[in-house]
């Protein structure tokens, strides 16, 4: 392991709670420490992501800053860059991140290629004009037929916005569905009534609201299941390694505390994904987790 | 000083004396170096490709799994119905653009240049996000007395700036502005005399335009058009930003969920391999065509102006 | 060899007053003139003195700046009426110039039409005359110029004299009052220049009405009723070509003509 | 018949008798429509103009309060800095390219053309992501054996392709494929003579080519390459598919957090415009530059040939 | 006005059984031609009948297909070794070329280079000449020529006559031992052939040995001391301008020579 313990934690995210923790910092592979710090892929997907701004290099949001800190826990540099959000899973496979952040749900699909560090628990909302005719609740998928969803672009939303649609043509009825490539064209696209509803996570509806006041609403789906989500590791004789010591490094955090002060950071209405432990989910790692379901 | 100069070039040779005939027998040079890069060159393609061929990160079996999927065939029909729709309402709007631009009103030159000044000077993809938000900007379209005045007639704008519709109208005013330069250069191109000479048969403004300049125009503008019309196929990609499935955009619905990235850009770039030769083919086939009559060039005395009077019987000056 | 025309005292052609300028260049400082009907008028002067320019308001590709000519009784690109001259849109002018036929020195042929392609659009389209009518037309002009077998060629594979040939009966298709030539051999090689001043001869001994610019003295002297000189914007002598031609009174007559010979 | 046609051209005109002096007063024509349709694009233009000020959707304090942002500064850096370098590197390929597709060496000029064919035929967008995503197919990149052998010299690939370099190489292989088309026409534009007038100096091939043809080529090349640099100033926002924060993509990461899109779209194409129109100037300013010495034009008969022999005296055939 | 050289009789240019065709058109047919030191030579015969095609051999523009072309004892393009001729590579076959001086019909000058730096970049680059000396050379040959004050000109901005005299300085500047001329004359306006004729004729007078092809019989008549016909891609008359110009023997001379007449 490293030991240098005198390594700059992440300068923004880090707080009382992520100092470096030798005997976890310990569990990291050397192809890690080696150089002192870990590549990370942030997609800005606010208020998981949000861009850094003025000058500095470390962006914020509840998952970006739950990174930094367990970097700081692992004394490992958090040396970020901002990417695309579908280009997260590709430059994990090309190996040119050791880690990536973004409101990354966990599913199968995504568990042939790459592997994960639970770290919260995401629940899909519609997000709607406030004059919308969609009612309060949409129970099941079939009850969304007729609508035109927005997703964004390589998201989990976007995949069971999918399967929403095959169950509406079993059903002889269709939706409509329209990708976009981030989070902005989706929510302009909402606005000007171009798609009757954009289907997304807990986190970004509230940031959505909050910016817009008096424009947006939410509505409940029931029919989409809560989401894993978490920290996304490549696939490499280093995962096994990797994802342990992240684990525990969330682990650490979510007993000091630190945990829920960030998450209170971002969740104006108190957060309801927070996770109780940290899991490794993934198809190569032995005693891990191999599917959501 | 002369024959300093010689040595210089010659030194190295053996000098014929004034009555030896020169040999007949004639030694070819060789090129090893050009033998060599074109082993070389042979060489690393053969390697480069083998090297493809193996290489299982390629996945081929995945390519051709892919290849005719039908949403990656949707999205190629999308892409050749933008292009041909694209360039055919931007070489429309681009010849009046360019009758425009060289027109003597000065507003109507003016206009045009400002129009081609502001679609030339800003990327096609902002073009393309500001259309599919008009809506943010003008909630309705229509008609209306200026200044604050009431409408006369109008509709919601998304039900206009359909994302067909925006895809088409983005990519249309664009490559009208590179459409009139193109024509411009080819209206240009054809000499005055031309004009001229239809006048002087009674032709009127219109006649002359279509009848006589826009034909030769057409032998400077083709080439260029074909450049554009693979561009466009290229560049039409960018309509995925309004999230319209173009060929590249199906691509990239898949591979998002999937991560089977490598695979479908391979399939994709096919696709776009395939197409862009196929124009290329025709390109070439309507330049020849273009060319008829004009071959043997209708330069009147240019070329033979060199071959003229060189017979002359003339005294030297004294 | 005289021309056997019977010069009926009735002008086709009266030049007015013409004054034109470019820019600061005065071209045309008063130019009068006038061509009988039948009358074949050779036009002499050095280069830059306005014969060009004076052709061109003839048939109004220039407008003057002032005074005007008359064709057939028409102002050129006016319509006069109340005393005062209106000028005309250029749909009417187009379609007035229909009365003057011009040859140009570089032939001006269009190159993505065959040669009867050329000879017949103007006139189908512009006087919305029958084809067939036209092609029968077409190809005894083309026989008259010994072209018939290449009405179906494009100008880029003929001879410069060909072209020239083909130009002139391009512009007789319109049937025209009178016809203008401005230096219609001057951009040929040399054994080409007979055929086309043979061509027009003939056209002159049919009774048609020409302006002729020209350096081919020889044609001048052989083909003209008259022979003008033009010197620095004006006429400087005007008469039959024995006159201008051997016995030069004109001081920039005579120094033209002596380089010449 | 000839009365016939002249009767269509000018019936309605009032005939003048062959003795009447024609009027010297001239109304000169009216334009009512040139007028009519130049007054409806100006009012069009201030109707627009005044519609997109005072319509607050524009947010036009907002488009003041992002316009000097640091983000989008910093970005413009990146997009500038990006066009710079693959336009260089682009017109060095480029020559490169260019001299090696109209080379006599067949294999070169081969692999010349399967260049142009395959990096003009592909859309820019793909190659960056292949590029990006190299080390999926080729994880380490070094010097081996081909055919299976062992790597010789190596290092990982994601170590060598960056981003920045990413970014670079798929701009600067692409630019280099439009270049070398550019600048295969600029070299075939000089005349052969040029090259024989060298050549019979004694001047060896490479002499001839750098101070012979290409200064001359340059004039050709100049051009079509300042719309190359325009273009690549717009099409260098493609690289934001590899998160690399240009102009636009510093504009996107800001509204991806406060969704402002329209405000710093504005933004963003205000500088694209600034940018454009700046270069445009420079353009205008090396054409003439690389006029210079040719815009009398050294075609030493062309011209000439028209005003030649006029003075001929000649006999008329019989 | 018979030239007043002193024709020492050492032939520096043996052109040797030369044959020379395109694609399937025998151009050359075995041309046989020595050329002694100091002697002008005048090569006439109708176009296309390989005159340009010779001169662009002896200065190996172009490979003959059989047969040699010596000059000052070395064969153009080859090295001759051992019984064979040796093909030099583009680069020595390019040094070897400054033995031989070209003049063409379209002058051919460097338009994006000033007077002066047309005459002096070969001899700096390919000789490697300093630029002084090069300078105070180049000017003594621009006012051989009058052309002085144009040293700064660019060529576009020269008459046609200037551009070739220019030209003519520029091959002198690589101090050749052999002049070839092809048609210098006939791409000038008629006033302008004179003065070019003269800077010839002068350098004729300084002993250099030069091969003009040319239709200027004039010139030839004066100039030369040998005038040569060709026909057909062969030399059918060989002798002094006296008996080939004046009184041809061979037919094809004779019509030539009559149609110039
Ligand atoms: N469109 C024009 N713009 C400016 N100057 C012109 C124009 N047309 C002619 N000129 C000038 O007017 C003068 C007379 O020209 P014009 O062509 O009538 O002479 P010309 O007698 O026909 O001479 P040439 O024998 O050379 O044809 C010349 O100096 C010419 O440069
Ligand atoms: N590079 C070439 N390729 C093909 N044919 C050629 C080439 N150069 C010359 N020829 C042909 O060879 C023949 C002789 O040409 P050459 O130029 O030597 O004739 P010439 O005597 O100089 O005629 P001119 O007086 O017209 O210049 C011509 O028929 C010409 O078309
Ligand atoms: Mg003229
Ligand atoms: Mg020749």
């Amino acid at each position: 392991g490293s030991s240098d313990s005198s390594s700059a934690s992440g300068a923004a995210g880090g707080g009382s709670g992520s100092e470096k923790v030798d005997k976890i910092a310990a569990l990291l592979p050397s192809s890690v420490t080696k150089d002192g710090s870990i590549k990370i892929a942030a997609a800005a997907y606010a208020p998981a992501v949000s861009a850094p701004t003025g000058g500095s290099k470390v962006p914020s949001g509840w998952d970006a800053d739950l990174m930094t800190a367990a970097a700081g826990v692992l004394g490992v540099k958090a040396d970020y860059v901002m990417i695309p959000f579908d280009g997260i899973i590709t430059g994990l496979q090309a190996e040119r991140y050791n880690t990536a952040v973004g409101d990354i749900g966990i599913n199968d699909d995504r568990l042939k290629s790459v592997s994960f560090v639970l770290n919260h628990t995401t629940r899909d909302l519609f997000v709607v004009p406030t004059d919308s005719k969609v009612p309060d609740t949409v129970e099941t998928a079939t009850d969304a037929c007729g609508l035109s969803v927005g997703v964004l672009l390589g998201s989990q939303e976007a995949g069971f916005a999918t399967s929403a649609k095959a169950d509406c043509k079993a059903a002889g009825k269709d939706l409509t569905i329209k990708t976009f490539q981030d989070q902005a064209t989706v929510n302009l696209a909402v606005a000007q009534g171009r798609v009757d509803a954009n289907l997304t996570d807990e986190g970004t509806a509230g940031l959505l609201l909050e910016k817009s006041p008096g424009k947006f609403k939410t509505v409940e789906v029931p029919f989409v299941p809560v989401l894993p989500t978490g920290f996304a590791f490549p696939n490499n004789d280093d995962t096994a390694k990797i994802t342990e010591a992240f684990a525990a490094a969330v682990n650490h955090l979510i007993e000091t505390g630190e945990y829920d002060k960030i998450t209170a950071k971002y969740f104006k209405d108190g957060d309801k994904g927070k996770v109780d432990k940290a899991e490794v989910y993934s198809t190569t790692v032995s005693g891990a987790k191999t599917s959501t379901k | 000083m002369t024959s300093q100069a010689a040595a210089r070039g010659t030194s190295s040779h053996e000098r014929l004396a004034a009555q030896d005939k020169p040999p007949t027998d004639v030694v070819q040079l060789k090129h090893p170096l050009r033998i060599a890069s074109a082993a070389l060159v042979i060489f690393t393609a053969v390697a480069g490709g083998y090297s493809v061929v193996t290489n299982e990160n390629f996945q081929w079996d995945r390519v051709a799994f892919y290849a005719f999927n039908p949403q990656i065939l949707a999205g190629l029909r999308s892409t050749l119905i933008l292009t041909v729709a694209a360039v055919t309402m931007g070489l429309v709007l681009g010849i009046i653009l360019a009758t425009f631009r060289i027109s003597q009103n000065r507003v109507l030159s003016g206009v045009a240049g400002l129009y081609l000044w502001f679609f030339r000077g800003t990327p096609l993809l902002i073009q393309l996000i500001f259309w599919f938000n008009f809506a943010a900007l003008y909630p309705r379209l229509g008609i209306s007395i200026p200044f604050g005045g009431p409408e006369l007639v109008g509709a919601s704008t998304n039900d206009v700036l359909t994302v067909w519709f925006v895809a088409l109208l983005g990519l249309t005013l664009n490559e009208a502005a590179y459409m009139a330069e193109i024509i411009r250069g080819g209206l240009l191109a054809v000499p005055k005399q031309q004009t001229e000479a239809a006048q002087a048969l009674g032709m009127s403004q219109f006649l002359l335009f279509r009848r006589v300049i826009l034909p030769q125009a057409l032998r400077v503008i083709i080439p260029p058009t074909g450049n554009q019309v693979i561009g466009m196929l290229k560049y039409s990609s960018l309509v995925s930003i309004i999230a319209l499935p173009d060929l590249l955009y199906s691509a990239q619905l898949i591979y998002s969920q999937n991560f089977e990235t490598i695979p479908l850009l391979i399939v994709v770039s096919l696709w776009y391999l395939l197409c862009t030769s196929i124009l290329t083919v025709i390109q070439r086939r309507v330049e020849k065509y273009y060319g008829r009559g004009t071959a043997s060039a209708p330069t009147p005395k240019a070329a033979k102006a060199l071959r003229k009077d060189k017979a002359r019987l003339s005294e030297v000056p004294a | 060899m005289e021309s056997s025309n019977n010069s009926p005292k009735e002008p086709i052609v009266r030049v007015v007053d013409l004054t034109k300028s470019f820019g600061g260049l005065d071209v045309l400082k008063g130019v009068n003139l006038e061509v009988e009907r039948g009358e074949v008028v050779c036009i002499l002067g050095r280069s830059g003195s306005g014969k060009s320019t004076l052709l061109r308001c003839v048939n109004h590709l220039e407008r003057p700046d002032s005074g005007a000519v008359v064709v057939d009784g028409f102002v050129m690109g006016y319509r006069a009426k109340g005393g005062k001259l209106h000028e005309l849109r250029t749909g009417d002018a187009a379609k007035q110039r229909q009365t003057v036929g011009m040859v140009f020195q570089s032939f001006n042929l269009f190159p993505h039409m065959t040669v009867m392609e050329n000879l017949i659009e103007a006139p189908r389209k512009v006087q919305g005359r029958g084809r067939d009518e036209l092609v029968g037309e077409a190809r005894a002009l083309l026989k008259d110029v010994g072209l018939l077998e290449k009405e179906n060629a494009y100008p880029g594979t003929l001879s410069g004299g060909q072209q020239q040939r083909v130009a002139i009966a391009r512009a007789l298709m319109m049937q025209p009052k009178v016809m203008l030539f401005d230096e219609p051999t001057s951009a040929l090689d040399p054994e080409l220049v007979g055929e086309v001043l043979e061509a027009m001869k003939r056209l002159a001994a049919t009774g048609m009405t020409m302006m002729v610019v020209t350096h081919e003295v020889g044609f001048a002297r052989n083909v003209a009723d008259r022979v003008i000189f033009m010197a620095d914007g004006v006429v400087v002598e005007d008469g039959p070509p024995s006159q201008v031609i051997d016995n030069p009174q004109a001081p920039e007559t005579k120094t033209f003509l002596s380089t010449l010979l």
